[in-house]
């Protein structure tokens, strides 16, 4: 079949910033498709001997076993914070942030709050899973209500566990971001408005406008117990309800 | 060379501006703001970046971003404070990046007080947080000595890929004494080659402290594991005060050392022949120096603005070789030199 | 659109199977029904995704390789084109 | 008093506001520039405002030891919480200056030498009503000739970069003070 | 008594549970996840509450609140997260709030691995938090001793009013065992008349860290400090194994310990006299069983899962006796019992 | 003059759940305020017996000594994750913190944010001073863009240190607070509201309806460097546009 | 209102120089201006507030009580008067 | 192989999903039921799915020292990344039990027993395709007479709770492995 393909352009294939490795992700992750996301806008942008990246602690931790950029592999929730440190010492340089939801919403609260509100010119692609994926599937903040995981093994209960929290909207309010939307890799539609989003989120940094972040709703087939197409399936039905997909707050030149 | 007359909190601030470093991250706490206050005004005008960290958490990871992008970076804090910096602390160490971390103790533990302390020793030299790692820990004892050691310090870290700390008492933070900035000799340092900087024109660099495997990550440990034996080995610092002739031996460190200058005065005005051996890096500790005098001198007493932390490790230089006792003030009480002198004397006075 | 007859390939996948984790979601992501799960374990462990399109019905639309978690999809188009791409 | 050997330590404690930290770190800074070595600890109440606060000041031609002194050669006294707290303390013959405008308690112990300053109204007198201080700063120093009316002026200028016109009154109020020892 | 097979997290969650305990607040990381894990699912069986924190640091002043309210209360984590909680913990020994933290060990430094380690034991004995405190640290070798300690760590800790850390390596806490769910004793216990439970006819109760008078921060530290001298009198628990004519003695904490009997039964096969000594509490460390031993035979072997810890306190009570050596594996590598006895021949071979 | 009051009766005096002490605070503090109205509504209440108070780490650290009710001092900013671990204990005891800007929006964000998101079922008393107060007049999260502290000592700059937090409106756009408001202490007026926002956010909490929040402009005349008289002005002429009072979030039933 | 004859005492506060700090926050909020800064110090080393109220013109209506930080004012009032408090 | 003073070690290893893990709990379990002491210790790779997974089952009627085993007696192999893993680890003479079906790589060594097992085979014809574990583990007690068809069913019940059809499919696998010892 490659012998059909030689005479014909290749018109899609593996981002050069995307090392030519196999993932540790499992089949139907949602990491892999937005890794790659994230690798053809650091090619698209030609960015990426100026890009540094933070992985967090999470399912992404080998991030940086995949792109091929500078990058730090950060504490537990701390990304935001590692990331303005380098930030500020190479302000030149485009620097993101790739998070889970637990590392995110859960014990990094405060250093994305807080990056958000310096209006930091960073970037944050935030991976919304509704679940603690490398774990094991423990209960995320992002968990929906009803959602059973090992820490809610009879659903996520208001009264216990209180309500999941819409990160793009809380981070919306703030005066320092300048730019957060929610996207979703549900289905190839998705996917490329997703690019988009990131694309901007990179953009909004490359121009110095301030704090980007992107929400992306993503699938975690293991810790749901499911194929990846019920994942799919899972994800648009109850996750896109709760988490409206759109831009919360788009830069001020841009608007 | 021109004195000034600083706190050991701003001098420390200064002799690390002097000393390269360009960024500091920080949050307040009581005895230490000074740093950060004057952070907040010279470095900005040293085209440096000041930043206040929403919390210690926080600065301890700036400070993990910064010494990762290749930058001089430190941070300081006190007791509470530096607690809740050990997963950092950890982590920096595990990554080999170097930073300064300034701890200007307090009464602990808890919330404790806001006076003088000495009782985080066990934490700084045993390793608050988790897992086989080592700070380079430096202790002055005198405004003086904070610039000296402060300076030092950087070129300690950058040498050793390793973070270093400045183990002060409230007192050396808050008192104010004269002092000289002298320019340091340049030291030829290896360069920074593992930073992220942007992969231009080389394989893209990657700070990171996971190791899955557990061979590497033994591997990894026993690379660190062998640089701590390095600072064992060159690293030691140490005052002989008065031991030649000495029939007792104090140990103390940081601004109680100069209490027991003060009572030694008086005990061999008295006819007592008392010297100190004052550890100035409490990591590497300076074992050989107690083995040493323990064969010749068969009373230690270790005085410590704590309930006796450093006194193990006295212990285990002297290794039954001597006799070690222990007089300690804690919460931000502290040992005068009249209660020094009464000590000894009980000592000298009780038979072997 | 369905026409059935035996046209020219003038575009087409590659699927990696060092990459191919079988997830499947390819096969739905692809409007023509052009890709089918492997009855065979891969190297890998896993049974991979095989392009089927002996009627020439790739469009080239990418959607597959869009929503391939693992890089495991190359489109091809023939060249001088204009096509329903990006 | 006579200079020879100097080696000497003194204790100011008052309410926060009083100026006491700031007469502490005036005195050890013109010290320090006429070569000797010093040393000031602060010690403040709650982390908060007001309460009260004390520093001592060390100054010797000698190395300085400890720069925490338990019992002080000078005391300079500016409230009565602060008489009771440090009475206690002073040396035999030790040098007690007190605030006579404010310190109303009496004074217990008999083997002192007290030296007492109306120091309000001599700054009100100077035309700096806040200048107690410095009032009581130039009995201490006239008093022990650990220092000049010029080290003083000059120090003040150097350190704190005081404006002239608040200089003078406080210098005058600094001379009146020394009229005292 | 029925026996049940399980993971020595499930069956430290059970015995907690069995031993009262009511509320669980933690955050997940490998490996004791099965501990939250199965609080979750039993303790809305009891009438318990399990609450996943948003953080280790606000799961561990979640049990500050509960235990000042009087409750009985735990929290579990491994190595980073333990590190976090560095400040709570010193807080909760201030406050003198009984609680139970397990800490299940994995590799450090930094994010590390997953796999058991023993690296935490400076962290756990000398205080990784800040001030002069102590935590009671017991340490099973089997899930059987991992359910008998917990149960009885809940009853130290309210005698004591102390945090009593519950140190597992990973074996300790992901293997699986048979294990007996026996009733304890009933223990007579202090009331705990100083909790926050509403004001009603008494004074308002008041739990507290701070203060700022020194005399009384110092009076509170001494007052602590007996406490931990009262310990170190009645709480030393260890196991002696063949020691009595032990010609060489093993010292080995935890599931290395376990792993050493092994040596030592393959060793004696060779006709090696080898005994063991585990402490089984850390803190309080039994110095005075080494002091003893340390009379009679004159080498000892420390093993651990660390480049060398608990050697110091082994040293410091062997105090210059006999000979100490050591033999560790990191990161996650694990001595095996054939390493042990090999370790031993070559000690027994070279002369003394 | 007592004895020409001898005959009248008392309208206003101390509260009984205020103890008869002096208080650390300095002159003209807006601390001293709040822990009065606090001290009246739990009078009214009539729950001294059934509240128990959690104080901070900051000024009101020894609000222990001034409130006759039950009381933990917590660690700086982890007073929500305490009063989450005691009102879980009892659960029929109201359960509240007092906290200040800097321990409640800078260390403590994740705690707030999360006991916000659970809908905890306690009261929070937040008292915005733009200021660290008991550290000496650092930046708070608080402060305003060109406050002069003493670590933005020539006055905060958007560029360096980002942009003010607004707490109340960031908390309430979470789904699990019943009731949020900001009131002030700058007039009598004023004060009189801040009583009303302060008794309902107890009541919201005695009514089980959940996580409740008052965040009150407050002076702070030392660190601000000013006049307690001239504090008031700033914080009105300040503090106030860029703070808005009212209530941005109401219970459900109250609506 | 403005009536400045001699009228009986219907209404007054107490300042408790215990607790007044003199932060003068009263005399700003009396509508009725009854409240001075005393010339000299108390035993805690403060300038107190005193009511100064010849003319009776206090309606207890307590604005000075509310503002007062550290609780050193208590408003009386007649009895059996409506009044404008609370 | 006759039971005199029983102490036995395994390993088993294979991917993620292959069930494992299950059937060394399993025959753990078992074996405790019997009155012996077993442990069993997992070791998975990263903390994510998939990937290499095995566990070590050690049984023995003495209390147990060391879980952790450098030498296995024997090995339960479903890849051919374990068999390259653990090949060199086992004991002389030891029974090394692989899955046909999936492992083709070579075995080295020429001192151990092996037991080769199409498990995957086996495991369809018994009607129950996933049972390939049960299958190998059906060798292996067979084989090492540790364990009857009946004490696994007894343990399978009641540890799992297993529903009877899922039982009955997996109890004839179990016998089918069981005739390949
Ligand atoms: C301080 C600390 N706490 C906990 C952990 C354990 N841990 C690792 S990843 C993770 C959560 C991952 O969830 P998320 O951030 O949602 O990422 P995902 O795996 O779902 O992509 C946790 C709790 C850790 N490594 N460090
Ligand atoms: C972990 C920790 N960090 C820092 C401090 C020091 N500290 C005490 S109070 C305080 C800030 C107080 O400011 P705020 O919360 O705004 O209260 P305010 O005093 O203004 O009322 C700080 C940083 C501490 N005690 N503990
Ligand atoms: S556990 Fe979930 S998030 Fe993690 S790699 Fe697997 S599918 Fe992806
Ligand atoms: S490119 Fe489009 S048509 Fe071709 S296989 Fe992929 S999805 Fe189907
Ligand atoms: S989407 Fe990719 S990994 Fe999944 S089956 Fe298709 S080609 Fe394979
Ligand atoms: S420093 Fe400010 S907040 Fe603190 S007591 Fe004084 S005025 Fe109040
Ligand atoms: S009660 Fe009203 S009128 Fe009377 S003094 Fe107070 S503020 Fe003035
Ligand atoms: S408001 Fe209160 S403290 Fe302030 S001056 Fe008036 S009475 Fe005194
Ligand atoms: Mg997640
Ligand atoms: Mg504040």
């Amino acid at each position: 079949m490659i012998t059909e393909m030689n005479n014909m352009e290749r018109v899609f294939g593996r981002p050069e910033s995307l090392r030519p490795v196999s993932t540790h992700y499992c089949p139907g992750c949602g990491h892999g498709i937005v890794n790659r996301l994230v690798a053809e806008v650091i090619d698209e942008l030609g960015i990426r001997e100026q890009t540094i990246g933070v992985a967090p602690v999470g399912c992404a931790v080998f991030l940086y076993n995949y792109l091929n950029v500078d990058m730090f592999e950060a504490a537990h929730g701390r990304a935001p914070a590692i990331a303005t440190g380098c930030k500020r010492v190479h302000p030149n340089m485009t620097v993101f942030t790739y998070q889970g939801d637990g590392d995110l919403a859960a014990i990094g609260t405060a250093e994305t709050i807080h990056a958000a509100a310096r209006g930091e010119n960073i970037t944050t692609i935030f991976i919304n899973n509704a679940t603690y994926g490398m774990t094991g599937g423990q209960m995320a903040p992002t968990s929906l209500v009803g959602q059973k995981t090992t820490t809610s093994p009879t659903g996520r209960k208001i009264e216990r566990a209180g309500y999941p929290i819409k990160m793009a909207e809380l981070l919306a309010t703030l005066d320092g971001p300048a730019y957060i939307s929610r996207v979703s890799v549900s289905s190839a539609k998705y996917v490329v408005r997703a690019k988009q989003a990131i694309r901007k989120a990179f953009e909004t940094q490359i121009k110095g406008l301030g704090y980007s972040l992107v929400e992306v709703l993503s699938p975690c087939p293991t810790d749901w117990h499911m194929t990846p197409a019920a994942a799919i399936e899972w994800l648009e039905e109850n996750m896109l309800p709760h988490y409206p997909l759109g831009e919360f707050k788009v830069p001020q030149e841009a608007r | 060379m021109d004195k000034r007359f600083m706190t050991g909190n701003e001098a420390i601030a200064e002799a690390a501006l002097q000393a390269g470093c360009r960024y500091y991250f920080g949050y307040p706490i009581t005895p230490q703001n000074e740093i950060p206050e004057y952070m907040s005004r010279r470095l900005p005008e040293v085209g440096g970046t000041f930043l206040q960290a929403e919390s210690e958490i926080a600065a301890i990871y700036m400070v993990y971003g910064a010494s990762g992008s290749g930058a001089r970076v430190m941070t300081s804090s006190s007791s509470p404070g530096i607690s809740l910096k050990q997963e950092g602390i950890s982590y920096i160490a595990a990554g080999e990046l170097p930073c300064v971390i300034a701890n200007i103790m307090r009464g602990g533990p808890g919330l404790g007080g806001i006076q003088p302390s000495q009782a985080d020793y066990f934490q700084a030299v045993k390793g608050g947080g988790h897992g086989d790692y080592h700070l380079l820990v430096l202790a002055p004892s005198t405004v003086q000595e904070a610039v000296s050691l402060t300076m030092e310090s950087f070129d300690l870290a950058d040498k050793y890929r390793n973070p270093v700390m400045l183990l002060g008492d409230g007192f050396i933070g808050q008192m104010m004494e004269p002092v000289v900035f002298e320019k340091r000799p340049a030291v030829s340092l290896p360069a920074k080659d593992w930073a992220c900087t942007g992969a231009k024109g080389r394989a893209s660099n990657l700070v990171k402290t996971l190791n899955l495997d557990p061979a590497e990550l033994e591997k990894h440990n026993i690379k660190l594991y062998e640089k701590y034996q390095k600072m064992r080995k060159d690293e030691v610092r140490l005052e002989n005060y008065l031991t030649d002739d000495a029939e007792v031996v104090i140990a103390a460190y940081g601004s109680v050392a100069r209490i027991a200058k003060t009572a030694i005065q008086a005990l061999r005005q008295k006819g007592i022949k008392v010297g100190m051996i004052r550890p100035i890096s409490l990591f590497p500790f300076p074992y050989q120096a107690f083995a040493d005098i323990a064969k010749r001198v068969k009373k230690i007493l270790v005085v410590e603005m704590s309930m006796g932390q450093m006194i193990e490790d006295v212990k285990l230089g002297v290794c039954g070789a001597a006799q070690v006792s222990f007089y300690g003030r804690v919460g931000g009480m502290v040992p005068s030199y009249e209660e020094i002198v009464a000590e000894i004397e009980k000592l000298v006075k009780v038979a072997p | 659109m369905s026409n059935s007859e035996k046209k020219e390939r003038r575009a087409g996948i590659v699927i990696n199977e060092d990459y191919c984790k079988g997830c499947g979601l390819c096969l739905s992501a692809c409007p023509q029904h052009l890709i089918k799960i492997e009855e065979s374990v891969s190297a890998k462990g896993y049974y991979p995704a095989a392009f089927v399109d002996p009627e020439a019905k790739c469009t080239a639309c990418a959607l597959c390789a869009r929503m391939c978690p693992d890089v495991a999809i190359e489109v091809f188009k023939a060249k001088n084109k204009v096509g329903g791409n990006e | 008093m006579e200079r020879k050997s100097i080696c000497t330590n003194v204790i100011m404690a008052g309410f926060g506001g009083q100026g006491l930290m700031f007469i502490g770190k005036l005195l050890a800074y013109c010290a320090m520039k006429r070569g000797l070595n010093v040393t000031w600890i602060p010690s403040y109440g709650p982390e908060m405002r007001g309460g009260t606060a004390n520093c001592t000041v060390v100054i010797s031609d000698q190395p300085i030891g400890s720069p925490v002194i338990t019992s002080p050669d000078a005391l300079i006294i500016m409230n009565n919480p602060s008489l009771e707290a440090f009475e206690p303390r002073i040396k035999t013959d030790g040098l007690l200056f007190i605030n006579n405008n404010l310190v109303t308690c009496q004074i217990k112990r008999k083997d002192l030498q007290v030296i007492s300053v109306p120091a309000n109204d001599a700054a009100v007198e100077a035309g700096e009503k806040k200048a107690a201080n410095m009032v009581i700063l130039g009995t201490y120093v006239a008093r022990t000739g650990i220092l000049t009316k010029e080290d003083v002026a000059a120090g003040f200028k150097e350190f704190f970069g005081a404006k002239t016109e608040y200089l003078a009154s406080n210098m005058q109020a600094l001379e009146k003070g020394m009229s005292y020892a």
